[in-house]
């Protein structure tokens, strides 16, 4: 094929790379910006095989079916619980890939000019890192090395002393192109990747992974100055910019910021666990979670609480609750005959924001509709949507009517802590898996979800 | 110029014309205001309360001969004004010519504020809207309170109370605010009336507009009221109204046309198809009632319904409809006053047209024609 | 450094692009938008297949496929299972 | 199991202790109903709506010779009851305790709702919480229709009407309601109570707390209920609350200790420092009032403030109240019944603490050590 | 200076462009951003001016120097009101000034390969049709030209003439390199300016310069291909891409597509007038407009009317100030005496809608701060902010006491028409100057300002 | 077409960025932003610049002066006009 040609088709492709990377951040577009990507893949793969002075297809033939068949089977076959780890391992692969084409290249010819020798330093170092951390995160996520962070005293001392190691070997290759520097590189490489992820907690792993993922987008961008392929400078930088946006955005929804996540984390992670929660933990949600959750349901049902009147989040919440109809979800309201601290407490709040009566429904008459609700929104509400009040028989408030909000798809709760209500008793709801607990007044929270709703 | 401000001596009425912040007021512009002993006691304001305000507290006779009167309105015997004298007041001409071509025979002027007109610029002295305000929110709820049914919904431990039916008839100033009062209290309700711009305004304050199929009166051509409707009309609306009032749980009834009887619209037998238990407030009972059972300035049950047809309801907020009252009357004084001193300007149609009688003529087009 | 110019010129405009075209990603999104984009950064693959066409020993022959398989794992199953988690965005609104 | 629902002879007493649709529940469950004849007519209830819901319309002696009879409270005299009867009521036990000796004597098995805990779980079955809510909510309206002030603020022509000042003097259930319904109405509510809880209750419904420098008492070790405080407490408390009685149109108390008279929370000195015109509603008059001035029974007007002192405000919402407290009655007759015959599990706390007397004697812990 | 510094320092320019056009898309960075893009060009200049092998720098000072006061002076002396066509005045200088170096590099070398003269045709052809379509723009908005369309019969066809000569002669040029051919180029292409622009309404002109402006950027870049600039192609593209997306934005916001804009724009512009509204227009915003000069006030004061109750919006009315307290803007409500149609009916609402009764203020409390007041907000409000019954002793509500809106920085009226209230009277307030009228359904208009205040 | 695969990339680039960089404007911003944009177009300066410095004859000398003259009343005047919008948003909030 003509090189120009090619150029301009690779062009195509990281067009393509950018159209889809813009549609992958919107839930809407999102499946059909991936295909978009991978369209442009397809086109990048077919340019390189037609086009470049290739010797033998015998490896590459090879490599592609083996690769092709391995990628395949481990992405169909994979529950979607394992998703993050295998996405880690893919980001290993391609890290480990960058590592190789820069070690080939220098193997090919170890007196290439100075420039081609620094990107190939590069390329070889920051690929293996991301091979390696991304197999440690792996290993992490999928329980096979220890989820905890992992940390010795003196740590931080060895951690420099490698890196600085793995520095000065990286140096010695961009200077000299010794084949040895090449391996001392990838060795060295490999070895801060894994010290430097293993001290990172099992919870921080996905910002770990999105960081790797846009290191191993320079890494990629690097083989493109190795290679003088724009098609690589393009589509890695890319990666590279967008992967370090992303990861700031999740570090962002952490409340942290990436230097915490990735050298202050020597101490333990901080579970949310409340009293007498023993091993059970809940999950916590941001505003932002419970936005989308929200927003692509088809049905919610709210459940108000004695939480709902102390915060005064009656207006909010319907704020909220007609931002929801607004983009057709289906809302409706389950007062429980106690919930509150007196008799139709409830409706006063809901009168007060002038939610109209038809929109209320009493407990016989919206429990059986839980099982076909996408979402239950729980609000400062508690004892009566205790689930314990209809399974456990020891419970002290066992007998009493439940709103069955845990028979919805998903729950979200909004109170402030895992503290229990009125009667005082632990509530097994908020450590179902189906469970999200937005702890927050309910006021605040509520106006931080309707923010959110509107950005989306 | 001197300002009277009697002592009212109808029966029940406690409101009093004048309240000491507008006294205070009016002394500030050069007036001086002689207040009846005792005169704003019923309304909750105390003779020292005037006093402080730099008022004059003083006898009866005194109050009555100051160069301007203004009262509440007018009791039995008619007073005894002089030539010069001028009185302002709710002196019901309209339904009360009689009287009224008695009292201009003294030959004192003589304003009535149901005769002032129902324009933009007159709201300020406009005291059938301030005092139909208060007569529609305590119908609203007097109708609650005599109710054997919470208006709000409640959801408790011991079932669902669903939200009380009321329904509203005639809105005017005095339906909306019992539509207004009745809505703060939860209650579901419903209104009627013939005026066109009626449903319009029902629904801006939440409530259904009950659409009987009945000509729609355009109030534009009417100074804002209704007009009688004819029989047949009048049988359309009561049939079509019959199964709401069944339905309802408390009825406010506030349908009226200036200086004719009350409209019917609830007839005995739609009395007996409500729930005992169940209450309507007749508002119009002044004028006869909107409903056959009514027996004005009295409260019965009939057949378990509690009908209500007091006349004292305005005084029963006396306090908050007097200082409403006392604003519309410093605001007429404001009209035929300069610096101080009474300069009767009646080219201003308000003055002009709120005039009933003076120099011993009555002059209002509408009981000059009829007398 | 002459020689890097142009490279560089398009290495910043990328990245510009990259950091654009991200702004507000909902957090559910998160995943598999990393998941996606790494695929992408799997482009390596161009690399790895020139790589391993060049004939320069049998080292070179083994870590070339080794790089091409590599790299075509990261591309295939990466871009595979990105869709099979944006399946359960079925709900797709405009 | 026959159920017995006589008619209420205590004066005033209008509510009724079940309610038809509720009949039909327990007819369904497989019961006999006998409703005295005319038991829920002044509750806005038909002797053939009890007929059509499966109950029987009978004399009272029917209805008391039941195997369980449910009342709303005793009149005079003592109804004559076997020793195999089975009694529920709002007796008032520990008000009471002679009258329930001496019924105890009959052999009667005597359940009142006032003993049954304020659990979560029993809360289907307190009726003490259900009526309360009728007396909150009736005494803001009373409060509110005899204030001569309007409630909410209104702004017009005629000026504007700042909002009144409710207060509300203990936080219970009652109290609470009286809060809500104040403040649907418009008005700008504080309250005070001496629980530890009671602020941010009062608060959750958009009023404020008052806060007095008294200690809060933790109503958790108590039952729910409040202590007697000390007798420096109670004047300290009074003193705090002088200012804002005396700044209040409409004061609503129902502060109450179970068992003991109202505490004293309103001096005579404290109702002559109120505008005129303004009123308070006593819903502790029954145990003798929170307010020095009240005459249980009765509306006063002291110095020109309005104390209503009634007790029969349940009463006049005795439609609404009956329901809620058939709801009570049927959720109580779940507990003592098996497949629709009586079967009394002594096991159950609710059932436990809900009984006064059995088998002739009184085994009310509380009656007992007093006795 | 060193090529290759000369080409980081334009990389650097460029990037500074970058940085300061995305400042310039919101408020709080707008300054800032145009500063920073002012910097990029310093630096550009600078550069020129010692990189490249400038022969005579006479004539560059020289046209330096007029330049810039020219430029400095109109900047300064031009009024608030007439910034638009400067800004049109501007871009037509710019795209005068492509065409020109356009026609400098063919008289330099007349004899370039065809890509440079395609490129010189494609820059002088742009480059003058944007300097005589920005100047007809000018004209019409300094009212020397017609601001009406300006047709005749028979001109599409006339215009598509034009328009096919002017690329015949872009062709001859583009082959042949011939001078001639570039007069040639240059006068078709100027009259083609004029008289595509002409037959656009004044009110359109905004778009019409944004559309020039982004052919300006394309010019430029043009001229990058022509002298082989980076800096000119990175500049050019970004000024293309942006500026067709900002005339998009705007025309979007007209509802309307760039082609009606441009082409289908024949028939006369509809202007708003009121019955009885004589010669005065009052001025339509959109909920955009409403909300940014919301979000960006001190202080805001809030006229409810009875539009407000009929279209019961009295709960978004609430969300809509809860906005922007939240954002820092002083919220009060001005409740006029017979505001609605009975006594209270604003307290009914506004007590409905939870608003502190601390925030509702008298007329007499309130018409003092009018003065200082930022914006007046009225909603289906009318003959109680009619100023004529202050001013005009013929009307039939003279004397009536207003709230005084009129006195405040900026007004807002929502409401759904021109249509008088219930006094049945024409309002002079809708057509002052410092009136912006949102013209809809007070619910649905007030929800979408909501919306577009999130969005800022 | 090969030697212009370059300067097409760029263009293309930064083409994107342009695009997106404008993303939500509010419409009080539109007339700074496009006088804005309207300055940066006046980027044509630098080749003004060249053309004029160049020595082809006096039809070319005045055309260099012009284009000079034009491009810096576009940039000068672009710039500072703009600035004088956005005084208006005085109140910056971050
Ligand atoms: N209705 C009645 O008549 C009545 C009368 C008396 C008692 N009760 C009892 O009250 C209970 C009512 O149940 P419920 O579910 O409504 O309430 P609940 O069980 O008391 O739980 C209320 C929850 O709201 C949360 N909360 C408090 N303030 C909050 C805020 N500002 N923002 C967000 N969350 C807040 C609290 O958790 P955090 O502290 O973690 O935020 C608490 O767990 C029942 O046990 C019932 O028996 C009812
Ligand atoms: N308060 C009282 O007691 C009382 C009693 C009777 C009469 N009045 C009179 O009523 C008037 C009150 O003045 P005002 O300023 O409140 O009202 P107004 O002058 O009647 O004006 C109301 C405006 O609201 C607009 N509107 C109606 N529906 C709307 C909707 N759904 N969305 C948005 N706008 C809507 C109408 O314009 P569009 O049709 O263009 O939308 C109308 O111009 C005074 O003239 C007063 O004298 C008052
Ligand atoms: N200046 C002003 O702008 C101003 C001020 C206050 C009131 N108004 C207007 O004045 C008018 C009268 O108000 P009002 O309260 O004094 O009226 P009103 O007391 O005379 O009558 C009360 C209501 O009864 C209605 N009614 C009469 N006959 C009826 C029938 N057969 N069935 C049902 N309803 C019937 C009337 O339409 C009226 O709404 C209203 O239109 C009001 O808007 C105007
Ligand atoms: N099952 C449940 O969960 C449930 C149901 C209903 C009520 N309750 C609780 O029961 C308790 C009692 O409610 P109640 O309405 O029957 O109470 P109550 O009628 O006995 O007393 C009314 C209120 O008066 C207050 N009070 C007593 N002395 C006072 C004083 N000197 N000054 C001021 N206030 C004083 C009390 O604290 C109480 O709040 C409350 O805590 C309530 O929350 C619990």
């Amino acid at each position: 094929m003509n090189v120009t040609v090619a150029g301009y088709l690779y062009l195509v492709a990281a067009a393509l790379f950018i159209f889809g990377l813009k549609r992958l951040s919107s839930p809407a577009t999102a499946r059909r910006g991936n295909q978009l990507a991978a369209a442009g893949m397809l086109l990048a793969v077919v340019v390189t095989l037609t086009d470049r002075q290739i010797v033998g297809y015998g490896t590459i033939v090879a490599g592609l079916v083996v690769g092709s068949g391995i990628g395949a089977v481990l992405a169909r076959r994979v529950e979607m619980t394992a998703m993050p780890q295998l996405v880690a391992a893919f980001n290993g692969f391609g890290g480990g890939a960058s590592a190789l084409v820069a070690a080939v290249e220098l193997l090919r010819d170890p007196a290439s000019p100075l420039r081609t020798l620094v990107t190939i330093a590069l390329s070889a170092l920051i690929g293996a890192i991301t091979f390696s951390g991304s197999f440690v995160a792996y290993g992490k996520l999928q329980g096979i090395v220890s989820g905890k962070p992992v940390t010795y005293p003196g740590q931080r001392f060895v951690d420099l002393l490698i890196a600085l190691g793995t520095l000065g070997v990286a140096g010695w290759l961009a200077t000299t192109g010794s084949p040895t520097a090449l391996w001392a590189v990838l060795g060295a490489s490999l070895l801060l990747g894994v010290v430097r992820v293993l001290p990172i907690g099992g919870a921080d792993m996905p910002v770990v992974i999105s960081f790797l993922n846009s290191l191993s987008g320079v890494a990629a961008s690097m083989a493109g100055f190795v290679i003088d392929s724009n098609a690589l400078i393009i589509s890695g930088a890319l990666v590279g910019a967008s992967g370090l946006i992303l990861t700031n955005i999740m570090v962002k929804a952490m409340n942290r910021s990436l230097g915490n996540v990735l050298f202050a984390a020597f101490g333990a992670e901080a579970a949310v666990a409340g009293p007498g929660a023993g091993e059970k933990t809940a999950r916590s949600a941001t505003p932002e979670d419970v936005a989308i959750t929200l927003a692509y349901a088809r049905s919610v049902i709210i459940v108000p609480g004695y939480g709902l009147a102390v915060a005064q989040a009656q207006h909010v919440l319907r704020e909220l609750a007609s931002a929801l109809e607004s983009r057709g979800v289906d809302v409706k309201y389950a007062i429980h005959p106690v919930a509150g601290r007196m008799p139709g407490h409830m409706n006063v709040l809901l009168a007060e924001a002038d939610v109209p009566y038809d929109q209320l429904y009493d407990l016989e008459d919206i429990n059986p509709e839980f099982d076909h609700t996408d979402v239950a929104l729980v609000v400062g509400a508690n004892d009566v949507v205790n689930p314990s009040a209809r399974d456990d028989p020891s419970s002290p408030i066992y007998g009493m009517p439940i709103l069955d909000v845990d028979r919805a798809q998903h729950v979200i709760v909004v109170k402030r802590s895992l503290s229990p209500g009125f009667a005082g008793i632990d509530n097994p709801l908020f450590y179902l898996d189906k469970t999200m607990m937005l702890f927050a007044d309910a006021k605040k929270g509520l106006g931080e979800v309707v923010s959110a709703i509107a950005e989306l | 110029m001197r300002i009277g401000i009697p002592r009212q001596t109808a029966p029940g009425e406690r409101r009093v014309a004048l309240t000491p912040d507008v006294t205070r007021k009016l002394v500030d512009g050069g007036h001086t205001v002689i207040v009846e002993s005792d005169a704003g006691r019923r309304a909750g304001f105390t003779d020292d309360e005037y006093r402080d305000a730099g008022g004059e507290v003083g006898p009866a006779a005194e109050a009555w001969s100051a160069d301007f009167v203004a009262t509440v309105t007018l009791g039995d015997p008619l007073p005894d004004l002089g030539p010069d004298a001028v009185l302002l007041g709710l002196l019901r001409p309209f339904d009360e010519p009689d009287r009224m071509r008695r009292l201009a025979e003294t030959g004192a002027t003589i304003f009535a504020f149901e005769a002032v007109p129902r324009t933009t610029r007159a709201q300020t002295v406009d005291a059938l809207s301030s005092q139909a305000t208060a007569a529609g929110y305590q119908a609203a709820l007097e109708g609650a309170t005599a109710a054997d049914r919470f208006l709000p919904m409640l959801t408790t431990a011991a079932g669902t109370i669903p939200p009380a039916k009321v329904l509203v008839l005639g809105a005017g100033v005095a339906g909306l605010q019992a539509i207004a009062t009745a809505r703060r209290l939860g209650a579901i309700v419903a209104a009627f009336d013939v005026r066109a711009a009626a449903a319009e305004q029902v629904e801006s304050l939440g409530a259904s507009f009950i659409d009987l199929d009945v000509e729609r009166q355009d109030e534009t051509q009417t100074g804002g009221y209704a007009r009688e409707v004819a029989d047949d009309t009048q049988r359309r609306i009561m049939d079509g109204l019959a199964p709401h009032v069944a339905a309802a749980d408390v009825v406010v009834t506030t349908a009226a046309i200036p200086g004719r009887p009350a409209p019917r619209l609830i007839s005995k037998a739609m009395v007996e198809a409500m729930r005992p238990g169940s209450v309507i407030v007749d508002l119009a009972a002044t004028t006869g009632g909107n409903c056959e059972v009514t027996r004005p300035g009295e409260t019965i049950v009939h057949g378990g319904v509690t009908i209500v047809g007091d006349t004292d309801l305005v005084s029963r907020v006396a306090h908050d409809a007097s200082r409403m009252l006392a604003r519309n009357v410093a605001s007429f004084i404001d009209l035929i006053t300069d610096d101080g001193s009474l300069r009767l300007d009646f080219d201003d149609d308000i003055v002009a047209e709120a005039c009933i009688a003076r120099d011993g003529q009555i002059v209002h087009p509408r009981l000059v024609q009829e007398g | 450094m002459a020689e890097l110019l142009i490279p560089i010129t398009v290495f910043v405009l990328a990245s510009f692009v990259g950091f654009e075209v991200i702004t507000k990603v909902p957090p559910t999104l998160h995943t598999p938008l990393m998941s996606g984009s790494n695929a992408i950064s799997g482009i390596t693959i161009i690399g790895a297949i020139i790589a391993a066409g060049e004939d320069v020993g049998a080292v070179a022959a083994v870590l070339g496929f080794l790089a091409v398989t590599f790299a075509t794992i990261n591309v295939v199953g990466g871009f595979l299972v990105t869709d099979r988690m944006l399946e359960m965005f079925k709900k797709d609104r405009p």
